[in-house]
């Protein structure tokens, strides 16, 4: 049962001149959320922006045992990102959650591979957490268009979490896609348990669902369409997914996403 | 001072006049989980056609200035799916429902009313004339006064339910097709639907949307909708269901001072899901604090006289 | 890259395609001290009658969602006075000058014409055939289709000035207008004027205009504004004029590319009336960064083919 | 020639729950405002709200001979004025201005009694110190609904302003409107050359605008129509003046104004 809450802004960190890392004060939904799902967010009065945006529960803030809040990390591309980078404290952000279908954990001896592109980082803070906690091995792939946008690797790092990361411009791990050290550690995982999550733009969603079918193996995806509502009430944010052998049918994505299984999405 | 917020639609008696509108809250049941659906006046459902429809490609929706444009393309379960999966939940819920039809054909609306005519926990049907976002059917009834009478006039003969013509406000007069549709026999007509608008990103000079056109809704739209709900409600006699960029307790009190019945609201309870609550309660103070007793006695209450200034000292 | 700004309406040669809208520009001379006006694309002067008018009483205008409305009556000093008062000025002050003339009767548009004909330092006439907020003529030929062709059709006869319909959105096919000023030898249309609609006072249960209803204007009608562009630049060949809410350079843009050659901006000239320079340097830079040697290559050429995904890794 | 600035907000002090002082480093407008002479504001960004709202030039702020910036006086009324009441040290206020048909001062021996009513004091700060330094002697009869809604009063006595006090509920000075003790004072003031200066609440202006023809004085009055531009390009501010013995016209205060004799306007 989501709940909405004017959550006060506890501290905003400025990762880089895009990104932002905001901790917000609502700790009835940071301690209900599962990795994955999602926040629908409101700043300011009136109508500019007028609708929420949806994102990702990125941490879930305690103080020992005690949940204090979450985090979001965002990426500045519009209104709302806008008004998340230019937050101080104090300001209030109205967030409704926790939202959508969360990531189905794993246990050991599976392994988890993550595959992050850009602010598709987001969910695998809490997944890795999550996964940890169950000793289950975590790897997380993370490409970005440079090092300067690779965040928290240290904090991956001591988690236990492996890191591979891929850069556009070569600044940092791989030159180019991060699909290419996840199809050459595939290839090179033959009879290994293991299950693929992804987050990312869509066509590098696309490629992992597709890389992973390739070696047999299951992945899940976190989908981001343009949502109205987040839960279910517009029929905006639908993906295609496959019916039977050949159909295809929209489905809406806040509710039965945003993760969906790689196969299951028709890629387009 | 109790008020009676109560308000009569033909046969059906709403408890409150505080109406989710079509495409704005799915089927109801998505909303189960958070707001009580029985607290409501009544839950309009997602636009239904006899067959199960896909819509239209992604980008459905795209934000505008204190608006939205949609062009979802009515996808939806289909009105037989309907009755089997969705109407027993919101009948155990106690929803008052208010089932939002759409035909290609007029046969296509007759049959849906026939059909709904039997099932269990309806209360009245809203017929969308005026979906902007569907090339056929729909639309070319609500834009011919005609085409509104003859559908209207059919669906009456098919159905004891109280029927509600929604009207498009993407017309010249939209007050004649009020007209149109009590002479017909509708019990009441509901407007707005949405605006027909569009948006290009100037980047790629694409339609923001894949359907290029879409309907604009929201805060956008109120003042267009308001006159609207005016003239109809100066131009007949049945009750006029009023719609468009409802935010507050005000903004539904406004609807109904101009002359509505009635609210519906969309595009709000994607900004504040719990919106109901403060609706209802926003209206129920309003008509406590000027002493009115019944919420019907408001509907209408437009002064037009000539404005007298007061004078304070500050 | 040098850009040629230049755009043709008629015989009539734009310096730019911006033009301040009529009504929300005064006659022009009001700004000469805040811009220089011979680097706007033209001045549409507000609406002139053969009379002068004393227009509506105050409260002329209200604030709403992203817009505004404006119940102003038309108040003027008539053409002689402009002509002796505030010709002179504009025509010293470089201005390419629009008149915007509304008439009571069909005689009264084409006495009009002739007298401003024999005017020095008209450019061109925009015929407010839809001015939402006066009850004789004007929106009584826009909302009729042989009236519309009638009255452009004397004014026609009447003048060798390049005459601009100006068309009423509020109807249920804008487009049709559109042709029928061409047929009739208009040598562009020009749209949105504003929607009619209004806003109410819930305290005091009295509409906040003195008029009743008003005119919608501002950032909440683009996605209207911006679609019945589209529609009429598809439905003919005469040169369309855009506005409704362009607050922006993107907003004028987004205009072009639905189809029109040039285009009006009112509401956000009370913003920020220093507006002028953004705009035209704003599509300038635009032009430039997307290689359009003329801004007139720019109009029409939203891509409505299917649009592909591409992918960026972030 | 009016500028548009984006003045930076130097300090805000709130005077009640509804009214406060706002300090805006608008020093280009201050430098040039005369008495009643107004800017018009915009605060936030996006469409809420839509157009700008006039203010009145409250104080001119100098260091020395510098002028820095100037002051508003608002009450809190709606959208632009809780903003201005919200607003705090380095926020943006966009500042048009100076605008409008200013107060014509006078010299002495003739007297200025001005008359404010509620936030109508506005323009009568920077009006007192322009007659004081001309060596005017100024009289301020001021009305409110309250003593606790009187502001400034010393400000005003220690430039040797002559207070006339009046409350509705009567917790300071007169009880009742200003109005009263101005009609006291003008008949016991036949014979002295004086100019009644006035600003508040149309009706008052009225009042303000008879008493002072029933004794033959003139009066300047400051009226505040909703406007649109403060321009003259919409012609939303206008008011009913008399045009010859019979007839009237309506002109746009915000060009034509917002300072008009008091004989000339058709109070409705
Ligand atoms: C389930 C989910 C989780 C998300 N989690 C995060 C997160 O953790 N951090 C984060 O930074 N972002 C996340 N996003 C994306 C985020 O919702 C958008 O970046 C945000 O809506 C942008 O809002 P805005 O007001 O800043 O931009 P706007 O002003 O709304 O948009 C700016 C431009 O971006 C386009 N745009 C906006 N949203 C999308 C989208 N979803 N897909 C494609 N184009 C879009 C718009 O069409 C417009 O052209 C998530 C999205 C979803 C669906
Ligand atoms: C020349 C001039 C000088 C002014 N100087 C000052 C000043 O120094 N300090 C100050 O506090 N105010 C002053 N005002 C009034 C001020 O402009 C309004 O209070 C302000 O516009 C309110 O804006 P808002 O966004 O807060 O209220 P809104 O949200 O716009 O309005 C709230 C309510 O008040 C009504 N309203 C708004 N403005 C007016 C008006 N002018 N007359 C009657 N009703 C109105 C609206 O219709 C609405 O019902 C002045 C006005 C003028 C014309
Ligand atoms: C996403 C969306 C989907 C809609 N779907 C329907 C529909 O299926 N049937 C219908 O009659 N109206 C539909 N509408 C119109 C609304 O019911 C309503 O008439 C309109 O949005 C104006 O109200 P609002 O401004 O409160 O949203 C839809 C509106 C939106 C925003
Ligand atoms: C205050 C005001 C006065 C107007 N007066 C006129 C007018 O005299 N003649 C006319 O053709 N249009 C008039 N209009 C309409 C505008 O020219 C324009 O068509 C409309 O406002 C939409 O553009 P915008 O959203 O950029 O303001 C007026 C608009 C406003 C806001
Ligand atoms: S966002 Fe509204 S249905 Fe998914
Ligand atoms: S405020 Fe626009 S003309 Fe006066």
């Amino acid at each position: 049962m989501p709940v909405d809450v004017e959550a006060r802004v506890i501290a905003n960190t400025r990762l880089s001149p895009d990104y932002n890392v905001i901790s917000l004060a609502a700790p009835a939904i940071a301690a209900a959320a599962a990795p994955g799902q999602f926040v629908m967010v409101k700043l300011g009065h009136g109508s500019t922006p007028l609708l929420r945006r949806p994102f990702s529960v990125f941490e879930v803030l305690r103080t020992g045992r005690t949940v204090n809040g979450l985090t979001l990390l965002s990426k500045r591309i519009g209104v709302t990102t806008q008004m998340l980078f230019d937050a101080v404290e104090g300001d209030v952000v109205s967030c409704l959650g926790p939202l959508g279908r969360p990531y189905a954990t794993i246990d050991p001896p599976a392994e988890a591979w993550m595959v992050a592109g850009g602010v598709g980082l987001a969910p695998f803070a809490t997944l890795a957490e999550a996964l940890c906690a169950r000793g289950t091995s975590v790897t997380l792939f993370y490409g970005a268009r440079t090092g300067r946008e690779l965040f928290y690797l240290d904090w991956f790092r001591e988690r236990g979490v492996r890191l591979v990361l891929a850069t556009e411009d070569g600044s940092l791990g791989d030159r180019g896609r991060v699909t290419q050290p996840l199809e050459r550690e595939l290839q090179a995982a033959a009879g290994r348990d293991l299950m693929v999550y992804a987050c990312g733009p869509e066509p590098m969603l696309a490629a992992v669902a597709r890389v992973a079918a390739t070696y047999h193996r299951a992945s899940q995806v976190s989908v981001e369409r343009v949502m109205g509502c987040g839960l279910g009430g517009c029929y905006s944010c639908v993906i295609p997914v496959r019916q039977d052998p050949t159909g295809r049918h929209y489905v809406r994505s806040c509710i039965a996403g945003p993760v969906f299984a790689g196969a299951d999405v028709v890629w387009e | 001072m109790p008020c009676d917020l109560t308000v009569q639609i033909g046969t059906l008696t709403l408890g409150n006049p505080v109406i989710a509108a079509s495409g704005c809250f799915g089927y109801g049941v998505e909303y189960a989980d958070v707001v009580d659906l029985s607290l409501l006046g009544g839950v309009a459902v997602k636009g239904l056609f006899l067959a199960e429809r896909e819509g239209h490609p992604p980008q459905r929706i795209v934000e505008t200035p204190a608006g939205m444009l949609n062009a979802i393309g009515l996808q939806g379960i289909g009105v037989h799916r309907f009755i089997r999966e969705k109407l027993p939940e919101l009948r155990e819920r106690r929803a008052t429902v208010i089932v939002n039809i759409c035909g290609s054909t007029l046969d296509e609306y007759v049959e849906l009313a026939r059909i709904l005519s039997d099932a269990d926990g309806v209360g009245a049907l809203e017929l969308n004339i005026s979906c902007p976002n569907i090339k056929e059917g729909g639309i070319t009834f609500g834009c011919s006064l005609n085409g509104t009478f003859d559908v209207v006039s059919a669906v009456r003969k098919a159905t004891r339910l109280p029927i509600i013509p929604k009207l498009t406000p993407n017309v010249t007069d939209v007050a004649s097709f009020a007209r149109a549709s009590e002479e017909a026999g509708a019990d009441a007509v509901s407007l707005v639907n949405t605006f027909l608008a569009m948006a290009i990103d100037v980047e790629t000079r694409r339609p923001k949307l894949s359907n290029i056109v879409g309907g604009l809704s929201g805060p956008a739209i109120r003042p267009i909708a308001v006159r609207m709900v005016y003239e109809c409600r100066r131009a007949g006699k049945i009750p006029v269901v009023g719609m468009g960029g409802i935010a507050s307790a005000a903004d539904a009190i406004e609807f109904m001072i101009a002359g509505a019945y009635a609210v519906q609201v969309g595009t709000a309870n994607f900004v504040d899901p719990f919106i109901w609550t403060w609706l209802v309660d926003g209206i129920r103070d309003y008509l406590q604090r000027h002493g009115i007793a019944r919420v019907r006695d408001l509907t209408g209450t437009l002064d037009t006289t000539a404005r007298e200034k007061e004078w304070t000292s500050s």
